[in-house]
């Protein structure tokens, strides 16, 4: 089980470009080195580091080429034209967009089309995956391959679907394998318990 | 921080505990001794109020009541768990007879529609009560198995455009105002259909709002300020 | 502040980067979040990880509290322990939950190949026998003497293994053997390199274990 | 009928599974009394057909069966208690409500005592003895600071750096969020979000 909020802070790795307002040298975090930071020049950095400079007024947040209207319009197509989960332009496109919209929307042109476009493709694709899961649970299957599925994708169906493949691989074996449980008044726990009563008489 | 395993039946889980309580019918193939007074406190508790109980209690703990036997071909209803120890291949005390929920009329409603039933009503243990019963040495055994296994797959579309319907709206089933159409559901899938919910509720929180919700009190404190509020405004 | 640092690594001794070692703690905790049953523990990462975040924050005390680097390191180390803790909490609520069953699964194995560390060991023996103790005084000392005892194979909690992951392979495996639900039948699977499944814990649990799949 | 009032403690769970009932003392005692009957019965059923007559050995299973079923739900009572009140160490942390802790039997009380114990003793020896409270960051990080709604009066509050906030009802504060999660947690201080 994993909450939306994780997937989230997962998302908060993925680099992104700044353009930053100060001059530093280079910082060395525990999860790699960072700048060094030029007035005025962009430098990549963690999503999360970002955020944080954005709202202590330090830098501005370059969007990420894919969160463009034109080219969501055209994953949409391809999308709609494909059967199977086409590949998003990042892993984590819906959580990212969300991050940095939020924390910057007011500097992006044409945010709110851009968000449109991004809950429109990932209807499309959360209506793909509900009848892929119905399917999959009609058929019995066991195994299935999720190429393309994002992470925060993949969690909408979590914990539902695995814990239902989980009971019905149960119901389907509950024959087979017996629960313990139920046997524990076999003849031969009969036999040593009437020793005991004896034993204690 | 629930691990959120799925159900998987133990020697201490509760649901396990409940569906091994539901009844089938059984008939005793040999004389059991001195147990009269089982039956005659299940006729008490079937008239069910408390001073019958009392009664029941009451003979179940006097000694001079223990001389009336079950006779060899007695019919009683046993909960599974003491069928299932009764009824075994080398010795058995009693031969069991399959509820007829799982009988080959109600298979063939289930079979025709199975989203439509009200398997609550039917069974709140439907599929638990039901697993177990197929492990009975009967003739029914292999279909009742297949049976649930169908039904399972078949209302499982239910489950999760219920779940994924997180407005609460469940009106359009046909039904009269105020009748939750998820109350058909089992036990097994009423749990499914709460953890679905719930982690689709907290998905949709995240698109409106994103990951930077207010972090909140644990489950637990809320539940007992409300219980505390409650009993002020009663007191 | 370079942090280069020596660990043990199983094969060999070489100088791993604090980065790599976080890389690894992210596996470990996704893995650990997700796999049914507990993985062999990670205490080297763990403790090496805890040791970076308390010379960071040593280092951090020196710098002046307007320094520009103390916000950002902050957060870092802040996302780092949240790692920690819930990959902890994991591992607990499953030593907690299936007690019995693990001790027994140790027992099995020589000390140096425990699944758990030391502490969690000394923590699930505690538990499992305060558990008992209190079964003991409340009920079972009051019990005819023949149904006393604790059957352990009968009430031992144990996960479930078929419980279905998601995953992605980090190479190609061939030949992976998922049991299906019928009596015996088995059908193969292969995992190419990079490609995401969800599939039966049992069928890739040992995968999970040599890094061949991160469960995701 | 055998097993009817060691079912009704377990339906007495499953019915509040979002609270914690009085500990049932006279509901378990009357369980184990039952069980001694049964006992006794079958002690003297198992005289008669040790003796050679074997028409008493379905009642002597019968009511074996139901021992071990009055057993098993006994145990289970006594599981499902603990494992809500395992749940509470870590939402309300080592102390509890006194109206909570008032439905604890003292082995309980004594058990909830005992576990905070060894899990602070765990919590201690994390990282080669730095240790690491678990019951904290229990969320994924947003911020160093949280602006924060204090719900009840409770008093002085004093930060890690020394500095001592004085948490008033309904006073508004930006805190350091790892040092005011608990408190959160415990339903002091509301966490405020713009």
């Amino acid at each position: 089980m994993m909450d939306p909020a994780e997937v989230e802070f997962i998302a908060e790795k993925q680099m992104v470009e700044i353009v930053p307002n100060f001059n530093f040298d280079r910082v060395y975090l525990i999860s790699g080195e960072i700048g060094p930071f030029r007035a005025g020049l962009p430098v990549k950095v963690p999503i999360w580091m970002a955020i944080n400079l954005r709202q202590r007024q330090k830098c501005r947040i370059l969007v990420p080429d894919w969160m463009d209207v034109e080219k969501l319009e055209q994953a949409k197509e391809d999308e709609s034209a494909s059967r199977y989960f086409t590949k998003m332009p990042s892993e984590h496109y819906m959580a990212e967009a969300q991050l940095i919209l939020s924390a910057c929307g007011e500097d992006v042109p044409r945010a709110d089309e851009i968000r449109t476009a991004l809950k429109d493709l990932w209807d499309m694709r959360m209506s793909k995956l509900r009848s892929s899961v119905d399917t999959f649970i009609k058929t019995g299957g066991t195994h299935a391959r999720l190429d393309h599925l994002t992470l925060m994708e993949m969690n909408s169906v979590r914990p539902l679907l695995p814990h239902a493949l989980d009971q019905l691989h149960r119901l389907s074996t509950v024959r087979f394998v017996f629960s313990p449980l139920v046997n524990s008044s076999s003849c031969f726990d009969m036999h040593i318990s009437i020793l005991y009563y004896c034993f204690w008489c | 921080m629930p691990l959120l395993r799925s159900y998987t039946p133990h020697y201490f889980s509760i649901d396990d505990i409940m569906a091994t309580q539901e009844r089938l019918p059984c008939k005793f193939e040999v004389d059991v001794l001195r147990l009269g007074e089982y039956c005659r406190n299940q006729a008490k508790i079937i008239m069910s109020n408390t001073t019958a109980l009392k009664v029941a209690k009451k003979s179940f703990l006097d000694p001079s009541s223990d001389d009336e036997d079950i006779k060899t071909g007695t019919t009683l209803e046993l909960p599974y768990w003491l069928a299932r120890a009764l009824c075994n291949r080398n010795r058995s005390i009693v031969s069991v007879n399959i509820p007829r929920i799982y009988k080959e009329a109600y298979r063939e409603i289930l079979k025709a529609e199975a989203s439509v039933v009200d398997l609550h009503r039917l069974c709140v243990y439907f599929y638990e009560f039901g697993s177990y019963l197929s492990g009975f040495n009967h003739r029914d055994s292999t279909e009742i198995g297949n049976l649930l296994v169908q039904c399972f797959k078949d209302r499982f579309r239910l489950i999760m455009d219920w779940a994924q319907n997180s407005s609460g709206d469940t009106s359009g089933s046909g039904r009269g105002a105020g009748s939750d159409p998820t109350a058909r559901l089992d036990n097994l899938e009423r749990g499914l259909l709460i953890t679905g919910r719930s982690s689709w509720e907290a998905l949709e929180a995240w698109l409106s709002q994103g990951g930077g919700r207010p972090i909140g009190p644990a489950n637990m404190v809320v539940n007992h300020q409300k219980r505390q509020l409650a009993n002020a405004s009663v007191s | 502040m370079d942090v280069d640092l020596e660990l043990e690594d199983s094969d060999n001794e070489e100088t791993i980067t604090a980065q790599s070692v976080l890389a690894k703690l992210e596996e470990a905790w996704m893995n650990e979040k997700f796999s049914p049953e507990i993985l062999p523990h990670r205490t080297e990462i763990v403790d090496c990880m805890l040791e970076q975040i308390h010379q960071m924050e040593e280092n951090l005390n020196k710098l002046k509290k307007s320094d520009f680097r103390v916000v950002i390191h902050r957060m870092e180390l802040d996302r780092i322990r949240y790692i920690i803790t819930s990959y902890l909490r994991s591992r607990l609520e499953k030593i907690e939950l299936y007690t019995s069953h693990i001790l027994e699964m140790e027992s099995k194995r020589p000390v140096e190949e425990r699944y758990l560390s030391p502490a969690e060991y000394k923590f699930a023996q505690e538990h499992q026998s305060h558990l008992e103790n209190h079964f003991e005084t409340v009920v079972l000392r009051h019990m005819p003497y023949n149904i006393r005892t604790l059957d352990k194979a009968t009430m031992s909690v144990a996960p479930n293994l078929f419980s279905q992951v998601f995953l992605r392979a980090n190479k190609t495996v061939n030949g992976v053997i998922v049991e299906t639900g019928v009596e015996g039948a088995e059908e193969e699977v292969e995992l190419d390199g990079n490609s995401q499944h969800i599939i039966q814990y049992k069928a890739i649990a040992e995968l999970v274990k040599s890094g061949s799949v991160q469960l995701i | 009928m055998f097993g009817d009032k060691a079912f009704e403690l377990i339906k007495e769970l499953e019915r509040c599974p979002d609270s914690l009932p009085a500990f049932n003392d006279e509901g378990v005692r009357q369980v184990l009394e039952e069980m001694r009957v049964l006992f006794e019965q079958n002690q003297k059923d198992v005289n008669v057909s040790v003796s050679g007559d074997a028409n008493y050995f379905a009642g002597v299973q019968l009511r074996h069966t139901s021992l071990e079923r009055n057993k098993r739900c006994l145990l289970a009572y006594l599981y499902n208690r603990l494992q809500y009140i395992r749940q509470m160490r870590w939402e309300f942390g080592s102390i509890l409500p006194p109206e909570i802790k008032f439905n604890l039997c003292e082995p309980e009380v004594k058990w909830f005592g005992n576990y905070s114990k060894y899990l602070a003793n765990y919590m201690k020896t994390i990282g080669d003895g730095y240790g690491l409270d678990l019951t904290q960051d229990t969320k994924p990080p947003k911020s160093l600071y949280i602006e924060v709604r204090c719900l009840v009066d409770y008093g002085k509050l004093e930060l890690e750096d020394g500095e001592i906030v004085l948490l008033k009802k309904n006073s508004q504060h930006l805190l350091p969020r790892s040092e005011c999660e608990p408190l959160i947690r415990q339903g002091i201080l509301q966490h405020i979000v713009h």
